[in-house]
C-alpha cells in the first residue's frame, strides 16, 4: 500500500484525537499494518485547535510527524483556518459542513461533508461524530477494513455503547461513499 | 481603577477550561484589589507552575511566574529586599502543599507579610488530574485508580499550627465572603493564608462524577457552613467557611528592621 | 489478532518493559512529558501486588525508591527537566551506595520550565554530570518502541549488574507517540536478578566487598545481615571512613566498574555503516529523523549510514572512532546545542570532519532539516 | 445608598465561553446560552442588579452596567 | 537481649559531645526496644545528617544513614517496600523540620507506620551551632548574633494537624517517661511523633549560656509539666510533655494492601 | 598596623569581597565547608543596613536570592556540593530569566555526603552542566586570599554585565586556610551596577530585549514598568511563548552571551609561560601546589610554568591552545578525577601530550604528588 | 518485684566522658568524678539501684548491676 | 628568615587552635610577615586530637599545609602518639609534662615543659594555658616579638582578661628560655 499520512483536527471536546488512536490501533492490530500516531499537547491544545497525526504504512515509519498530509480532517473553522494550507497537493480535504466555511483554496480534493448534521439527525448524539468522521473516512480513503475499526471499539467502549458507535459509523460509511 | 484596568487584556480569553474556579477567585482577587484602591505598581504577583498559577500573566502588576512549589521562597526575597511592597501569592493546592508545603510552613512561621491564596481544586489540573494531598481519602484521579488512600490537609489547620497569623477559608461559590477576605487578608501584616475551595470540572469533576462547574459550585454551597456554625455542630462533615484566626504577632521584616537598627547602633 | 501485540504511547511501553524487568515498586511526581508513565503504573503495578506511590515531590520519589530498593524490590522512578534537576542529590546518593534504581527521564524543552510540552534533548549532559562528586554514570535512549522496551528492560539489568541508578533518557516525541510494539514472551530477554550474598547469619557480610567477578551481592534489609549504608564515604562494610586509602579506593571502584566495562554497557544500532562515506551519529526521536534521510537517500547511491546511540554514558569513544574511521564526514543529529556533538569531536580525533544537525526550538527535527545540513557539509551549495 | 438601575448586560461573547455558571446562578433566571454556547441576557428586565453573574463569571465576560436610580 | 546486644561497641565512646542529649535518647530507645524484646533483624533504622542522624552507625539494626532532611522519605520507600519491618527514624530539629518539614507533613498524612523521634535540640549541633526552626524568638546562634527573630515551630502542634495519629513530647531528662513513650510509639500503627528535647551544651548551651548538660536538663526538669497539669494552667509558658494524640486511622500500607487486593480481583 | 590588612578565613574574604561589590541581600542554608559565609554576613550585612535570612533549605535560599534580586538588590547564596546540587532547578530558571546573582559553592569532597570536611574539586563539571536543558554558565575560581576577593568583585560584576547567575567555585582549603588579605580601598577595583532601563513611564520597556551592546538594562519591581518574569520560553516583554523563532532566538542569546564573550569573562593568571616546557594547568588550591612545585623547580633549571585558571566556564580554549602552544607537556593539576583535564584536552588539540596529576581522597595535593608525576612523564623513570 | 540490691556499678572508663550529668541528677549522691574527670561510685553504700544513672548517661557508660533480694 | 613550620595539637579545649592563629594573625599584622594557617576539621577532630598548621615566612607561601613541621607542639598523649612522627629531622618537639609521656624515638629536640603545672601554679586558670604555651613557643624560636602577639590579644579579648593573658604569656616566655 502507499503511505498515508493523515492529521484529523477539531476541538478539544470532539474526540478527533481517540478517532485518530482508534485508526491507527486497528490498522496495527487487525490489518498487520505500521503506524505512528502522535497528537499536539500544551497549553494551546487546551483552547485552541487540537491536532493528531497518523502515519499508515505498511513498512517502518521512521519519521513519525505528518508534514504535508494526504488527507486532512478539519472538524472546526479555527482548524481548518490554522492547517488548511498544509495538505499535500492533491490530498483530500474533509471538512464538517456546520463547524467549518472553507476558502476554495487549497490544491486539493475538497470534500464538504454534513457529517454532524447526519449524526445529529439521525443518532441525535454528538459523542458519536468522530466515529462517523472516521467511516466517512474510510469510505473515502479504503485504507482499512471498518470492522477492524469495530473491533478496537469493541475492547475500548462500555458494551451498551457498541450499536450506537456502530451505526454511526455506518453512516459515516454511507455518507463518505456518496463523496467518494 | 475599574477590574479591567487590573488585567492584561491582550491574553484574554485566558486558557483556563470553561468552568474553570481558578477564574473566579482571580476575579474576586481583582474585585478586593479595586477596593482596596491600590496601584498596579504597589503589587507584585509572585506564583508558581499550575493552572493556578498562570494567573500571574494575566494580572497587570509586577509578576513574577516560578517554579513549581517554590513561589513563596521567590516571594520571600521579594518582600524581605522590598518590605514596601504587597506581595501576594495565588497558588494550586499542590503547588502550595505538595512540592510546596515546605515553604508554605516556613513562610507561616516566620509570619512575614505576604497574602498565600490556595485555589484548592484538590486535584494537579495542570499536569492532567492526579490525586493531591487535597483530593482526599476515598476519592478518585489518573493516579488513583482504585481509589485514593492518601488522607488530606486541613490547610487551615495546618497554616495554624505552622504559625500564620491570618487563616481563611471560602470558596468559589461565596464571591462576595471571597472579596471580602482576600481584602482583609492583604491588609492583614503578617503572613496571611486564603483557602479557596474552587471546581476543576475538567479533572476532578468529570473523574468523581461531580457534575459541571455550576453543579460542583452547587456542592460549595451545600456542603460548607460558617465557623462555628449551628449547623457544623449537627452534621462534623459540613467544611467551615470564614477567618479562623486573625491576630497581631511580631512581622519578618518589621523585625529584620530592628536587627538592623540594632546593629548599626553597634558597629 | 496476537495478544502481545500494543498499540500504545512510548511511555506506556516504558511501563511494560519495566513490568517484564520485574518492577515491583514506583515512586514518582507527575510532570509532563512523563506523567503516562506513572498513570499507567499506577493501576497495573498493584495488579501483580506491586507498590505505586505519589510521593510529594520528586526528591522524596528518588529517596523513596532507594529505600524500596534496599528491602529486594526492583525499583523505578519518572521525571522530565525540573524534576531530574531536583533528583541530583539523591541520585548521588544512589551512586554513592551503589543501590539498584532506574530514573527515567523523559526529556522537555530547557533551561527551567522551558517548554513543557515541546521535545528537545538539551539533559545529556545533565546527566552524567549533574549531580555533586566525580562519579560515573549509566544512561540509555531508544528510538522506537521496540527498543524503548527492550532498553528499559537493559536499564534494570544493567543496575543490578553494576549496582547502579541507571538514567533512561526519552524525549517528548518517543514518550507520546504511539506505535506497534511487540511484548516478547517472558524469558525471551534474559532478566538479571537481584544477587543476593551466599553468606550465612552468623558469618560476616560484607556489603561493599566487590567478588572476584567484580559484582557486589546484596543482602535485602529485614534478612539476617545488618549492615550500615551511608553516603559518607564507607568501608567494606558501610560505615563512615575518611582514611584516604579508603577513600580512594571507593572512589576508583565507582567511576571503574562502569568505565571498565563501556564494552559491556554499550548499546548502539547501525544501518548502513559498512561503506558509508558520511556518517549519522544520532539517538532517541532524532535518530528516526536520521533514519529516514538515510533509508531516503541510500536508493539514489548516496552512501550514508547510521550510527544510533542507545549508550550515551559511558560514551562508547572507541566504538565511534572504529565506526568512524572511513567515513569523510560524520553529521551528528540531535536537539540541542550539541552536547553529543562535543564527545564524538573527542571520539574521532580530527573535529573538523565533524559536523552538527540541530534544533533548539521545540519542533521535531525534519529530514528536511539534516538534508540542508548535508547539502552544506557535501559541498553541494547552501 | 442608591439602588442601582440597570443599563446594560456587558458581555464579551469572545472572553464567555459558555461555561453557564451566570445562568445556572442568578436569583432571576435572566441569563441564557444561545446556540453558539454564549451567555446571553435573555430577560433583562428581570434583572436585579445584584452583580453576581459578573463576580462568579471565570472568564471576566459579563459587567452589569447600571445607572445610579436618584 | 541486653542493651550492649543492641549496639556496636566497635563505634563507642561516639562521637558526640560530653554531655549531648541525644545519647540519652539513644539510651532511652534502647530501652524501649529491649523492653519490646524486638528482634535486631525486625528493625530499620533510618536517619538524615546532623549530630542526631550519626546514631544509627551505633545502633546494631538495618541501618540506613541518607542524606540532610530526607530520611522519612527513604523509610517511606522501605516501609512500603516491606511492612512487616518496624522502622524508625531519628531526626534532628534542622533534619525533621528545616529541609525535612516537607516530607514530615507527608509521612504524618499519610499516616505511614513510621515511628519519627525527633531529637530536638533547637540548633544545627552537625555544622557549628546555627539557628534552627526550633530555635524560638530572641535566641542566640552563630547566623543570629544579634537574636533570633524567627519564631518556632510547635513541633506537636504542626504533627498533629498534618495528620500524625501518634503525637507525644518529652525531654531528656524525663528518661523513663521517654522510654514508655518510645515504646508506645513503637508500637502504635500509623505515623508517630515523639518529640525529645535534648540539650546541645557545646552550641545551643554556650550561645545562650545555660550552663553544662546537666543544667540544661534541669530547665528540661522546671520548665515543662504534664500535658492538661494544673501548673500549666497557671503557667502558660511552661512545656507540655506527654501523649497529645494517639488515635487509629486507616494506617498507609494496611489501605495499600486493599487496593492490591481489589485490583488483583479486577483483572 | 594597616587597617584593611587582615588575618581570615577564605569563606571571610569571600564575604569581604561581597560587600565590596555591594551585596545587599544573601539568603543560605548552612553546610560544610562553607558555613562560615553565612555566619559572617549574619552579622556583617544588617551593620550596613542589608539583609541576611536562613531559608528552610538550600533550594529556598536559591529562590529568595533571585527574588530579591528583582528588587534590585546585590544577591549571593552560598553551599556546597549537596546544596548544590539541590540548587540546580532554581539555577536553570535565573539563567532562563536573566537574573544576576551569584552562588557560592565551597567544594567538598563527593558524591552524595561524601567528606564534608575534607578538599576535592569535584563539581568542576556540575557547576557547567547541573541544571537542565541547554545554557551556558560563568564559572569563576581562585587559589589565594587577595584573589578570592577580587575574583569574588568580578562575580558581581559579571553577573551584572551578563544578566546572569555566576558560580563561585572554591574549596575547602581555600574557604578554611586563613591567610593575609589587603582590603582595596573603595573605587580600585571598579564596580559594575544594577543597569537600569532609561525607558520612561508609560513607555513600552522591554525586560528581554538586548540593547546594540548586547546588555539588557533591568528595572526593579515596584517600578514604574510592570512585566512578566517566567521560567517558560518567553519574548521580549517576559511573557510565555513556544513559536520556534522567539524559542530559538532565546535559546541562542542565552548560550551566545556567555559563549561569544568568553574572552571578556575570563580570568587567569601565568607564571614563567614565556619558555616553559612544560606547563601546569591548575586552579583553586591545587594551584598553590603547582606554584610551589613552579617556583621550586625553576631555580634548577627545570623549565617548568603555570597557567592558573580563574575562569572555569566558559572554558577558555583558544587562549589554552595559545599558552600549550609550544609545551612539550602540560600538566593538568586538580583534585578530581580529571574534570578540568576533559576539556584541556580538547583545548590543545594533541591529546597525547597531556597529563593528569591528581589527587581524589580527601587529601590535599603535595608539590611531591606532582613531582612524582612531573618525573614520569618526563621520562625520568618512575 | 522483689526489691533489687546493688552488686557493682560497672563503669566503663573508655566511654564515659566525664559530662557529670549521672552525677548531678543521683538522687542520692553516690557518683563522683575522679581527676580523670571519669566517673566513679565515692558512696556505692548509699545507692537505691534507682537506675537513673544509667538511663541518663548519654554514653552508655555506666551499669548498675544487681541481685535480685529474695 | 627562614621559613617555619609549625603544628600545634592537642584536644578540643585546650584552645590549640586559637593560639595558632593568633600567632600566625600577629605574625602578618604586625611584623609585616607571611603566614598560613589552617587546621583539621570533621568529626575526628571533635572527639579526638585538634591539630592546626601554622607557616611563618617572610615571602609568599604557596602550599598551605605543613607536612613535616619544624616545630611541633603536642598538648596531648593522642596528639602526641599521632603526630611526633611528622617532625621534620632536626626540629623542635615541644610536649607538655602533665599531658605527654613522651617515648625518645624522634630525631628532634624535644623539650618537655611543665607549662599546665606552671600556669595552674601560678595563675590557676587553665583557660590561658594555650597562651602559655605560646609564650614558650616564642622564647624557644624567636619567630616574633611578644609584643605582636599582645596587640593581637587586645582585639579578642575582653579587656578584663588581657592582664591575665599577658601574665601568662610572660610566665611562657619565661619557661621556654629556660628551655632554651
Ligand atoms: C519540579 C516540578 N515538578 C513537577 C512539575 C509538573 N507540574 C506542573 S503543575 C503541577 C501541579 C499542578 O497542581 P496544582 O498546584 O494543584 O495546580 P492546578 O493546576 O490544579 O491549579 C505539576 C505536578 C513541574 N512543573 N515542576
Ligand atoms: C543538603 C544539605 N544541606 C545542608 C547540610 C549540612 N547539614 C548537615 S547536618 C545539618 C543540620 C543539623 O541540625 P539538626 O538536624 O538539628 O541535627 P543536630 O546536629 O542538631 O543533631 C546541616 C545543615 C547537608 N549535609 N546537606
Ligand atoms: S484543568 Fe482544571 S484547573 Fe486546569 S484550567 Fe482546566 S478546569 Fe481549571
Ligand atoms: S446581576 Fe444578578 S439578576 Fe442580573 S443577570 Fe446578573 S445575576 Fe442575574
Ligand atoms: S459565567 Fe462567564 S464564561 Fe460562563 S457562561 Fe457566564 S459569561 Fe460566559
Ligand atoms: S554539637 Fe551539640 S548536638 Fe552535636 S554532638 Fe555536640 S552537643 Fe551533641
Ligand atoms: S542507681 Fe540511682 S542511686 Fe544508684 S548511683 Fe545510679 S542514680 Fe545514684
Ligand atoms: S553520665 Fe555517663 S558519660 Fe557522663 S559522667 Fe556519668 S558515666 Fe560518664
Ligand atoms: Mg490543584
Ligand atoms: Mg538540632
Amino acid at each position: 500500500m502507499e503511505r498515508c499520512r493523515m492529521v484529523f483536527s477539531g476541538s478539544g471536546g470532539q474526540g478527533v484525537i481517540t478517532a485518530a488512536i482508534v485508526l491507527a490501533e486497528a490498522a496495527v492490530l487487525h490489518e498487520g499494518l505500521m503506524a505512528v500516531q502522535s497528537q499536539a499537547y500544551g497549553p494551546e491544545a487546551r483552547g485552541g485547535a487540537t491536532r493528531s497525526d497518523i502515519i499508515i504504512a505498511d513498512e517502518t515509519i521512521n519519521f513519525p510527524k505528518v508534514l504535508q498530509p494526504n488527507v486532512l480532517v478539519c472538524l472546526t473553522q479555527e482548524a481548518y483556518n490554522k492547517f488548511y494550507t498544509i495538505i499535500r497537493p492533491g490530498g483530500t480535504l474533509i471538512t464538517d459542513t456546520r463547524y467549518v466555511k472553507t476558502q476554495r483554496k487549497a490544491d486539493a480534493l475538497q470534500k464538504e461533508i454534513p457529517m454532524f448534521e447526519t449524526v445529529m439527525d439521525t443518532i441525535g448524539k454528538p459523542i458519536v461524530f468522530n466515529i462517523c468522521m472516521l467511516g466517512t473516512l474510510l469510505a473515502i480513503t479504503e485504507i482499512i477494513q471498518p470492522d477492524s475499526v469495530m473491533k478496537v471499539l469493541e475492547t475500548r467502549i462500555p458494551s451498551g455503547f457498541l450499536d450506537m458507535n456502530r451505526e454511526a459509523l455506518g453512516l459515516g460509511m454511507q455518507l463518505g461513499a456518496k463523496y467518494k | 481603577m475599574a477590574i479591567k484596568d487590573y488585567i492584561r487584556e491582550r491574553f484574554f480569553p485566558h486558557l483556563w477550561c470553561p468552568g474553570c474556579g481558578h477564574g473566579i477567585v482571580m476575579n474576586g482577587m481583582l474585585h478586593a484589589i479595586e477596593k482596596l484602591g491600590m496601584s498596579r505598581n504597589e503589587i507584585v504577583m509572585v506564583s508558581g507552575i499550575g493552572c493556578s498559577s498562570r494567573i500571574s500573566c494575566y494580572v497587570d502588576f509586577h509578576t513574577l511566574h516560578t517554579i513549581h512549589g517554590r513561589a513563596l521562597a521567590f516571594a520571600t526575597g521579594v518582600k524581605l529586599g522590598l518590605p514596601e511592597l504587597n506581595v501576594i501569592v495565588p497558588m494550586g493546592d499542590g503547588d502550595a502543599l505538595a512540592i510546596g508545603g515546605n515553604h508554605f510552613i516556613h513562610a507561616a512561621r516566620r509570619n512575614i507579610d505576604i497574602t498565600a491564596i490556595v485555589m484548592n481544586n484538590r486535584v494537579y489540573g495542570m499536569t492532567g488530574g492526579q490525586f493531591s494531598p487535597l483530593s482526599g481519602y476515598g476519592t478518585k484521579a489518573t493516579t488513583a485508580p482504585y481509589k485514593n488512600i492518601d488522607h488530606d490537609f486541613d490547610i487551615a489547620q495546618l497554616a495554624m499550627a505552622a504559625g500564620a497569623s491570618f487563616v481563611a477559608r471560602t470558596t468559589a461559590y461565596h464571591v462576595k465572603q471571597m472579596t471580602d477576605i482576600i481584602r482583609k487578608a492583604i491588609l492583614h501584616e503578617g503572613f496571611s493564608v486564603v483557602e479557596i475551595l474552587t471546581q476543576c470540572p475538567t479533572y476532578f469533576g468529570r473523574k468523581n462524577k461531580l457534575g459541571d462547574a455550576a453543579e460542583m459550585m452547587e456542592w460549595f454551597k451545600d456542603f460548607t457552613t460558617p465557623i462555628g456554625s449551628k449547623a457544623k455542630k449537627e452534621n462534623d462533615d459540613l467544611i467551615e467557611r470564614g477567618i479562623f484566626v486573625q491576630k497581631e504577632i511580631p512581622e519578618y521584616c518589621e523585625e529584620y528592621d530592628k536587627i538592623i537598627e540594632h546593629a548599626m547602633k553597634g558597629s | 489478532m496476537d495478544k502481545n501485540i500494543r498499540f500504545i504511547q512510548g511511555n506506556e511501553v516504558c511501563v511494560e518493559g519495566a513490568l517484564y524487568a520485574g518492577l515491583d515498586f514506583f515512586a514518582g511526581y507527575p510532570i509532563t512529558p512523563s506523567t503516562e508513565i506513572a498513570e499507567h503504573l499506577s493501576s497495573r503495578l498493584p495488579r501483580k501486588g506491586g507498590k505505586f506511590i505519589q510521593m510529594e515531590d520528586e526528591i522524596a520519589s528518588m529517596c523513596a525508591i532507594i529505600g524500596a530498593s534496599l528491602t529486594g524490590k526492583k525499583v523505578m522512578t519518572a521525571t522530565s527537566g525540573p524534576g531530574f534537576s531536583l533528583k541530583q542529590e539523591a541520585l548521588g546518593y544512589a551512586i554513592m551506595t551503589e543501590i539498584p534504581c532506574v530514573i527515567v527521564n523523559v526529556q522537555r524543552g530547557g533551561p527551567s520550565t522551558g517548554l513543557p510540552t515541546s521535545v528537545a534533548q538539551g539533559d545529556v549532559m545533565q546527566a552524567r554530570w549533574g549531580t555533586h562528586g566525580d562519579h560515573a554514570m549509566i544512561v540509555l535512549t531508544a528510538s522506537n518502541h521496540q527498543d524503548v522496551f527492550a532498553i528499559t528492560v537493559e536499564a534494570f539489568n544493567l543496575a543490578e549488574t553494576y549496582r547502579t541508578p541507571v538514567v533512561l533518557l526519552f524525549d517528548e516525541v518517543v514518550g507520546h507517540m504511539r506505535e506497534k510494539l511487540v511484548i516478547p514472551e517472558p524469558g525471551v530477554i534474559p532478566l538479571v536478578e537481584r544477587l543476593h550474598t551466599s553468606v550465612k547469619d552468623g558469618v560476616d557480610y560484607h556489603p561493599y566487598l566487590p567478588r572476584e567477578d567484580g559484582r557486589l551481592p546484596m543482602s535485602d534489609f529485614g534478612g539476617v545481615h545488618r549492615y550500615n549504608v551511608t553516603g559518607l564515604f564507607h568501608d567494606m562494610w558501610g560505615f563512615p571512613s575518611s582514611k584516604p586509602e579508603i577513600v580512594q579506593g571507593l572512589h576508583r571502584h565507582l567511576v571503574d566498574k562502569i568505565r571498565n566495562n563501556v564494552n559491556q554497557i554499550m548499546r548502539y544500532k547501525e544501518y548502513y555503516l559498512d561503506d558509508a562515506e558520511c556518517v549519522l551519529i544520532s539517538y532517541g526521536s532524532s535518530a528516526r529523523s536520521a533514519l529516514h534521510v538515510v533509508e531516503q537517500r541510500r536508493p539514489r547511491g548516496e552512501r550514508l549510514g547510521l550510527l544510533e546511540l542507545q549508550t550515551l554514558w559511558p560514551f562508547p569513544y572507541q566504538m565511534i572512532k572504529d565506526k568512524c574511521k572511513h567515513a569523510k564526514y560524520v553529521l551528528v543529529v540531535e536537539m540541542n546545542a550539541g552536547q553529543v556533538l562535543r564527545a564524538v569531536k573527542r571520539a574521532v580525533g580530527d573535529p573538523e570532519r565533524v559536523f552538527l544537525a540541530n534544533r533548539v526550538d521545540g519542533v521535531f527535527i525534519t529530514p528536511t532539516d539534516i538534508r540542508n545540513i548535508l547539502r552544506i557539509i557535501m559541498g553541494k551549495g547552501a | 445608598m442608591a439602588k442601582p438601575k440597570l443599563k446594560e448586560h456587558r458581555i464579551n461573547r469572545e472572553w464567555c465561553k459558555g461555561c453557564g455558571i451566570c445562568v445556572h446562578f442568578c436569583p432571576k433566571s435572566v441569563l441564557e446560552l444561545d446556540e453558539m454556547d454564549k451567555v446571553v441576557a435573555a430577560r433583562p428586565e428581570d434583572c436585579i442588579c445584584c452583580k453576581l453573574c459578573e463576580l462568579r463569571c471565570p472568564d471576566l465576560a459579563i459587567e452589569i452596567i447600571t445607572a445610579e436610580k436618584e
